[in-house]
């Protein structure tokens, strides 16, 4: 089992401690991880705004490359951020779907010396990690049980929509499956798979703090003392805007933020550091053993 | 997809179908009667049971200047009279390796279940044979009939002319 | 007048019919019938309006004498809907039937083509198959077969309860076969029927007794088909009657041993009550149920699991109708036409999860409402809920399971007018404001409209939206400890948040879990969405493709209680028909051999699903045994001398078709891909 | 045609609705609409699913941002389909969708409705139906511009570009998360470069230049 890995350009920027944290987990699981070569922006988003399928061509590169590596040796196409993933998928599925799609991205690829038979699967870490590495094997690796932490597990939008078939779409469980397994208790919350606003905290603003404040209220409501995400957008909404939220609302939200994977490789018994734990505004709670480290400029 | 010098003559493909009654000719109807529309290239045959088809009528269609011919029957298990499917199953099975041995193409000749409920598959399965056939081009074999009995026939005179020479 | 042979040299006839705009809108039949003209052996083509009319057929007819036809071919609709008619037609001109050969240029050309030009490139290859392939077609004569009187009804819902009450009327013995331990199906369970709110049980429960009691009905509850063969009119059907473990002849309902049973409480959920209550390892459905028997479940009995029960049932039956060693038997019968009513099931809501059924305890399915507000249900009627709370809010969530390509595209036809229904019956039980959210109020029958005005004037909330989400997720204090309902009130347009205690989904209608099963063992077709196929929509909506055998009821697709029964009647009525027929023509494509080719290889004897064939050793020849060759044609391909052939399948017949197809000497000029 | 402000959310207006002020006639004739629209959308939009909506309100009741928006998902789609092209491409709606295709999921029809709010926003952008200093057609553009110069995108050059473009002001409101972020190594100011840039460039931009929508 092996597989290549899109980090994306946000796990390159504020979603750091998202790769560092897949990274030791994958290492520690004795899992393979190849870097995608020379791998490009996925065409996420703002840019399909634009023009949808040059966003499709910037999208069928990465596969037409993964697919060439694939021919040797290499796995699925791992995409932990949830907006490549589903971009990446996306296309995959427009260009199964759409003749138009396929003839005007081939005929583009080809311009620039790539080809794409269309074999490339797209993988989410979450996906991965519970449904090929397996949640028994994962519970067997756990050396700190992660007793004590009430986690909200918050998939967010587009990883579970709408082209994935790895969970249901509005109500998933990967995710809570895996914590439990790890030690922790999942608090069952509607908001699960409801959107954080995306972008738009940096746009309109109002809109997005809102939405945001609506998840972390009901998390706190629900008991939970942490927040789980898969995504690097989410986890930097969530996480970012809760001073001014508690600002603009007169809220009085703490909620840490983490990401799934240092959350996993925390239970696996990996130092904070290596997970980019320090890298959180918000600290984690204590598990009932072991207190954890918390960042300086909390 | 290339513009052979056929398509730019007009060459269309001929299809030629072998439905059973009670599962893919219904099929049929249903895409009829539910407006699918599909490429007018097919041309069905009413057979009681795929299990009716005999492989010579696959070859005499072929013969005959068919570009490609297209089997439906019930689905495994299905069938309106047990198991015809299967039969024809296994003469489809050995009749392809007979083709592939006369040189047609694969794409060529094919066998789909399509049950009674099943109107768009026939819309998609006739489109796709059609698409697959196009980009085959032409398979022409009365034509290369024609050549063949030519070539025969120099052949035999060249054969006939050198004998003459020999006892000349 | 003597039909004519057809031995002279061939005389066509060929018309192709406009269908109206159907055909002619698309094909140029005008031209089709000039290109007819000019192929071989054709004396007459002609175009016509409607061929099916009897103008139509007459001009077959009158062509037939006029012009010495001896072989006529339509160019129309399928031979699957009107080959019959102008066969007869063919007859009537004096010609034997099966000198006829059919065209489909409606289903195969003209709904399938936009392109007029390759439509009617088409139709005439199609044309020029036929004309080739009825030259060659031969005089056959048409089998008739004896059509056993009896009738099979298997599912005794409504349907299967009307139609077999009106055959068994009409003196025909019927066999009704319902796999529940008693009759009745969904029908049973309601409590009110809309739009006239009689009380179901009053409407039902005597037509119930009916059955049991009438002299030409069997009733075999608790039992299953396991197995059909046969055909038209001589069907021989195999049923498993499950062991009850009580005695049916002994029996009288008298319900003893239920309280005699050594369980104080039942402790398994009850499948008539959907669960809302218990039931004891001895049970009967409901107090009325037919036939009046107690059954015991050998999963939850203490003497079936370990054998030490004080078995106070035993005791107390002063019948000795309790037997735990009642086995499984397999009856056999013979019947001459069988009528499907096996009914529908609920739309299973756990598959929409943003609804929280299973979740949320007060999100209740329709069907359970019916049990919760029915006099004799669980809570006696009662609307408690689930936390033993009363509703003072009701939301009831119309096309659950309907109208939604994400579970079940089709709109199940009932729920709207049962939810009306609930509706009201939920504000007469609890006086709670009751919402429904619906995407469209679908009201047509008979005086459903009226009933909907009657509900806007009770003062009932009609919300048009369909609801997004059931969540307990509460944006103010006010929503605390309800279920709030996400919807857009789509005519005001906005996005709202109603607080309810209650949900009710209006779960729609799918097929049974085993209707695949069922149709396979009954050789008939099942719709894309798994509904039993009708032989025609319109004209033949209680065929099937397989004649004998009817269909009734929501068995063929979603419907209400007066539409079942209406249809049941007519399955009925045409069953009747069948059977009073005395005899059957049967389509005579058989296959028989021709002896002197015969090799006697015994190819075919293995292959006959039949067991048609067999070998005459004196002769060392293949024989056919014709009534038992239902005329697959298997064989005749099988055979590698060529000495088996199949009537109206004749190799030649098959070969002059594809001639036909392909002899064009133009490449067929058609326009593209559609 | 240019939206008079940038946007401005307005809170709790379900419970405070703006005061009815003037008499406003409102009639819509059939020569202002456009009524090809709706398939010239749908077609862009992969394929003619938006014309079987059935007007249920599922996309509007299940989106998280419906009550911000001018006019409901469903609004828009029967608008579009309607032929109300201005009022469609004017709209607040299109820009506020987050595009987290929660309607997509759940629409009984499987339209994909995301796809349709992207195609509008793209014949919006096209047109030039936006505000000048709306945030987001100006995001989408320097995210345009910065992948196809390196390939890759740099979030906090991206940001930068976009806050100098629109509001300066914001820029210092930001700057204190900003601080933040940089500190926890989470904002980097380099730059990510692919080595086959040119062959993307060669991708993206074709042969000749492409039009980014099809006007009418």
């Amino acid at each position: 089992m092996s597989y290549l890995y899109f980090p994306g350009c946000s796990l390159r920027s504020t979603g750091r401690a998202y790769e560092e944290s897949i990274l030791a987990v994958f290492r520690k699981l004795q899992i393979p991880l190849t870097e995608l070569e020379d791998w490009n922006c996925c065409g996420a988003t703002a840019y399909v705004s634009i023009d949808e399928n040059r966003a499709f061509t910037l999208a069928a590169r990465n596969l037409a490359i993964a697919e060439r590596m694939q021919g040797n040796g290499g796995g699925d196409l791992m995409a932990p951020c949830s907006a490549c993933y589903l971009v990446l998928e996306k296309t995959q599925h427009y260009m199964e779907t759409d003749e138009g799609v396929k003839r005007e991205v081939t005929t583009a690829l080809h311009r620039g010396g790539l080809d794409y038979r269309g074999t490339t699967k797209v993988r989410h870490p979450l996906d991965i990690l519970v449904n090929d590495i397996g949640i028994e094997k994962i519970a067997r690796a756990v050396v700190h049980p992660m007793k004590g932490m009430n986690v909200a597990c918050y998939y967010g939008c587009q990883v579970v929509r709408p082209f994935q078939t790895f969970d249901h779409a509005a109500y998933p469980t990967t995710m809570d499956r895996l914590v439990t397994a790890l030690g922790g208790r999942s608090v069952d919350w509607p908001m699960k798979a409801r959107c954080c606003g995306g972008s738009l905290t940096g746009t309109i603003q109002e809109a997005g703090l809102r939405l945001n404040r609506a998840l972390l209220k009901e998390a706190t409501a629900r008991g939970a003392n942490i927040i789980l995400t898969c995504c690097p957008l989410c986890q930097h909404n969530l996480e970012c805007y809760q001073k001014r939220i508690n600002r603009r609302f007169g809220e009085s939200l703490h909620m840490p933020i983490a990401y799934f994977t240092q959350f996993l490789g925390l239970a696996l018994g990996i130092p904070p550091r290596e997970l980019g734990i320090q890298r959180l505004f918000v600290p984690l709670p204590e598990t009932d053993g072991k207190r954890k480290e918390v960042p300086a400029h909390a | 997809m290339t513009t052979t010098a056929e398509q730019a003559n007009g060459w269309e493909p001929r299809i030629v179908a072998f439905f059973c009654n009670w599962c893919t000719y219904t099929a049929a109807d249903l895409a009829g009667v539910s407006r699918l529309r599909h490429a007018p290239n097919a041309r069905i045959i009413r057979v009681m049971c795929s299990g009716r088809l005999d492989p010579q009528f696959v070859l005499d269609a072929f013969a005959r200047g068919a570009d490609g011919v297209l089997v439906g029957g019930c689905h495994p298990g299905d069938c309106h009279y047990m198991e015809g499917n299967y039969k024809a199953l296994r003469r489809v099975r050995l009749l392809e390796r007979m083709l592939d041995g006369m040189g047609i193409h694969r794409d060529r000749f094919r066998l789909e279940w399509i049950s009674a409920s099943e109107g768009e598959k026939v819309k998609t399965t006739i489109n796709d044979m059609v698409a697959r056939v196009r980009a085959l081009g032409p398979l022409a074999l009365p034509a290369k009939f024609a050549d063949w009995d030519r070539e025969m026939d120099e052949l035999e005179h060249a054969v006939a002319a050198q004998t003459e020479d020999v006892h000349a | 007048m003597p039909e004519r042979n057809g031995h002279d040299a061939p005389r066509i006839g060929f018309y192709v019919c406009h269908c109206g705009h159907n055909i002619a809108g698309t094909v140029d039949v005008a031209a089709v019938a000039k290109f007819a003209a000019t192929l071989p052996n054709v004396v007459v083509a002609r175009d016509y309006k409607y061929m099916c009319s009897d103008p139509g057929q007459e001009l077959i007819t009158t062509d037939i004498r006029e012009e010495k036809l001896n072989r006529i071919v339509v160019a129309s609709c399928s031979p699957l809907l009107h080959e019959h008619t102008f066969r007869v037609a063919t007859q009537k001109g004096g010609l034997n039937p099966f000198f006829f050969q059919m065209v489909n240029i409606r289903e195969n050309v003209s709904w399938v083509n936009d392109d007029g030009k390759a439509a009617t490139a088409k139709a005439c290859d199609l044309v020029r198959a036929a004309v080739r392939r009825v030259a060659v077609h031969r005089a056959l004569e048409t089998k008739h077969v004896r059509i056993h009187p009896d009738v099979l009804i298997v599912g005794a819902g409504i349907s299967g309860i009307h139609a077999a009450l009106t055959l068994a009327n009409a003196g025909k013995k019927v066999t009704l076969v319902e796999r529940e331990p008693t009759i009745g199906g969904h029908m049973a369970m309601f409590d009110k029927t809309f739009p006239t709110l009689d009380c179901a049980a009053c409407i039902l429960t005597p037509k119930m007794s009916a059955v049991k009691n009438h002299p030409n009905i069997t009733l075999w509850s608790y039992s299953e088909v396991t197995e059909v063969s046969g055909y038209v009119g001589n069907y021989t059907v195999k049923v498993k009657r499950k062991p009850r473990y009580v005695s049916e002849e002994l029996c009288v309902g008298c319900m003893e041993c239920i309280d005699a049973c050594v369980y104080k409480e039942g402790k398994t959920p009850d499948e008539f009550n959907q669960g809302l209550s218990k039931r004891k390892p001895v049970y009967i459905p409901f107090p009325q149920a037919t036939p009046q028997v107690v059954l015991i479940d050998p999963e939850t009995c203490i003497e079936f699991k370990s054998g030490r029960c004080k078995k106070t049932c035993v005791e107390k039956c002063d019948r000795n109708a309790i037997d735990f060693k009642q086995k499984e038997e397999i009856r056999e019968i013979n019947v001459g036409a069988i009528i499907l009513s096996t009914g529908f099931k609920t739309f299973d809501a756990k598959r929409i999860p943003y609804y929280g059924y299973g979740k949320f305890p007060n999100v209740y399915s329709s069907i359970e409402v019916e049990r919760l507000v029915n006099a004799s249900g669980p809570t006696s009627g009662e609307l408690i809920l689930r936390d033993g709370r009363r509703p003072k809010t009701v939301g009831i969530i119309h096309c659950v399971g309907s109208r939604d390509k994400n579970t079940n595209r089709w709109c199940s036809r009932t729920c709207c007018m049962y939810s009306l229904k609930l509706a009201h019956l939920l504000k007469e039980h609890s006086h709670a404001e009751v919402y429904n959210f619906y995407i469209d109020i679908r009201a047509a029958g008979k005086a459903y409209e009226e009933f909907y005005d009657k509900l806007l004037e009770e003062n009932i909330h009609f919300i048009r939206g369909r609801v997004a989400e059931v969540t307990d997720w509460c944006a103010r204090p006010e929503e605390k400890g309800k279920l709030i309902i996400r919807v857009e009130d789509t005519m005001i347009g906005v996005v709202r948040r109603v607080p309810v205690d209650m949900v009710v989904l209006a779960v729609g209608m799918e097929p049974n879990a085993d209707a695949q099963d069922v149709r396979r063992m009954f050789n008939i077709s099942c719709s894309t969405e798994g509904f039993f196929l009708e032989r025609h929509p319109k004209l033949a909506p209680v065929d099937t493709f397989t004649d004998g055998i009817y269909i009734a009821g929501a068995c063929q697709g979603p419907k209400d209680i007066p539409d079942s029964v209406a249809q049941a009647g007519a399955a009925a009525a045409q069953a009747l028909s069948l059977i009073d027929a005395g005899e059957v023509e049967l389509e005579p494509n058989t296959a028989y051999v021709v002896e002197e080719d015969c090799s006697g290889c015994k190819s075919c004897l293995a292959i006959c699903p039949y067991s048609a064939i067999s070998r005459d050793e004196a002769k060392q020849k293949a024989v056919i045994n014709e009534a038992l060759c239902k005329g697959c044609g298997t064989c005749v391909a099988t055979c590698p001398s060529g000495a088996i052939r199949q009537n109206l399948f004749e190799d030649e017949q098959i070969f002059s078709e594809i001639r036909g197809l392909l002899e064009a000497d133009e490449p067929i000029l058609t326009g593209g891909e559609a | 045609m240019k939206l008079p402000a940038p946007p401005a959310v307005r809170t709790e207006t379900t419970n405070s609705p703006p005061p009815m002020k003037t008499v406003t006639r409102r009639i819509k004739f059939e020569s202002e609409l456009d009524l090809s629209f709706g398939e010239h959308v749908a077609e862009r939009a992969y394929g003619q699913k938006l014309l079987s909506c059935i007007q249920c309100g599922t996309c509007s009741a299940t989106c998280p941002l419906s009550h911000y928006m001018d006019y409901t998902p469903r609004k828009i789609i029967a608008m579009t389909r309607e032929g109300f092209k201005e009022e469609v491409l004017n709209s607040l709606t299109i820009w506020l969708c987050a595009s987290c295709y929660s309607c997509t999921v759940q629409c009984p029809r499987q339209i994909h409705i995301t796809d349709v709010m992207y195609a509008l926003k793209r014949e919006a952008i096209a047109r030039g139906f936006y505000p000048a200093k709306h945030p987001i057609p100006v995001l989408a553009r320097a995210f345009f511009n910065r992948v196809m110069h390196d390939g890759r995108n740099t979030e906090s050059r991206l940001l930068i570009t976009l806050y100098l473009r629109t509001n300066p002001f914001k820029m210092l409101k930001e700057a204190f998360l900003g601080f933040h972020l940089f500190r926890s190594g989470r904002l980097s100011l380099g730059r990510e470069h692919i080595k086959g840039i040119k062959e993307l460039r060669a991708m993206i931009n074709g042969p000749e230049p492409r039009k980014e929508a099809v006007p009418l």
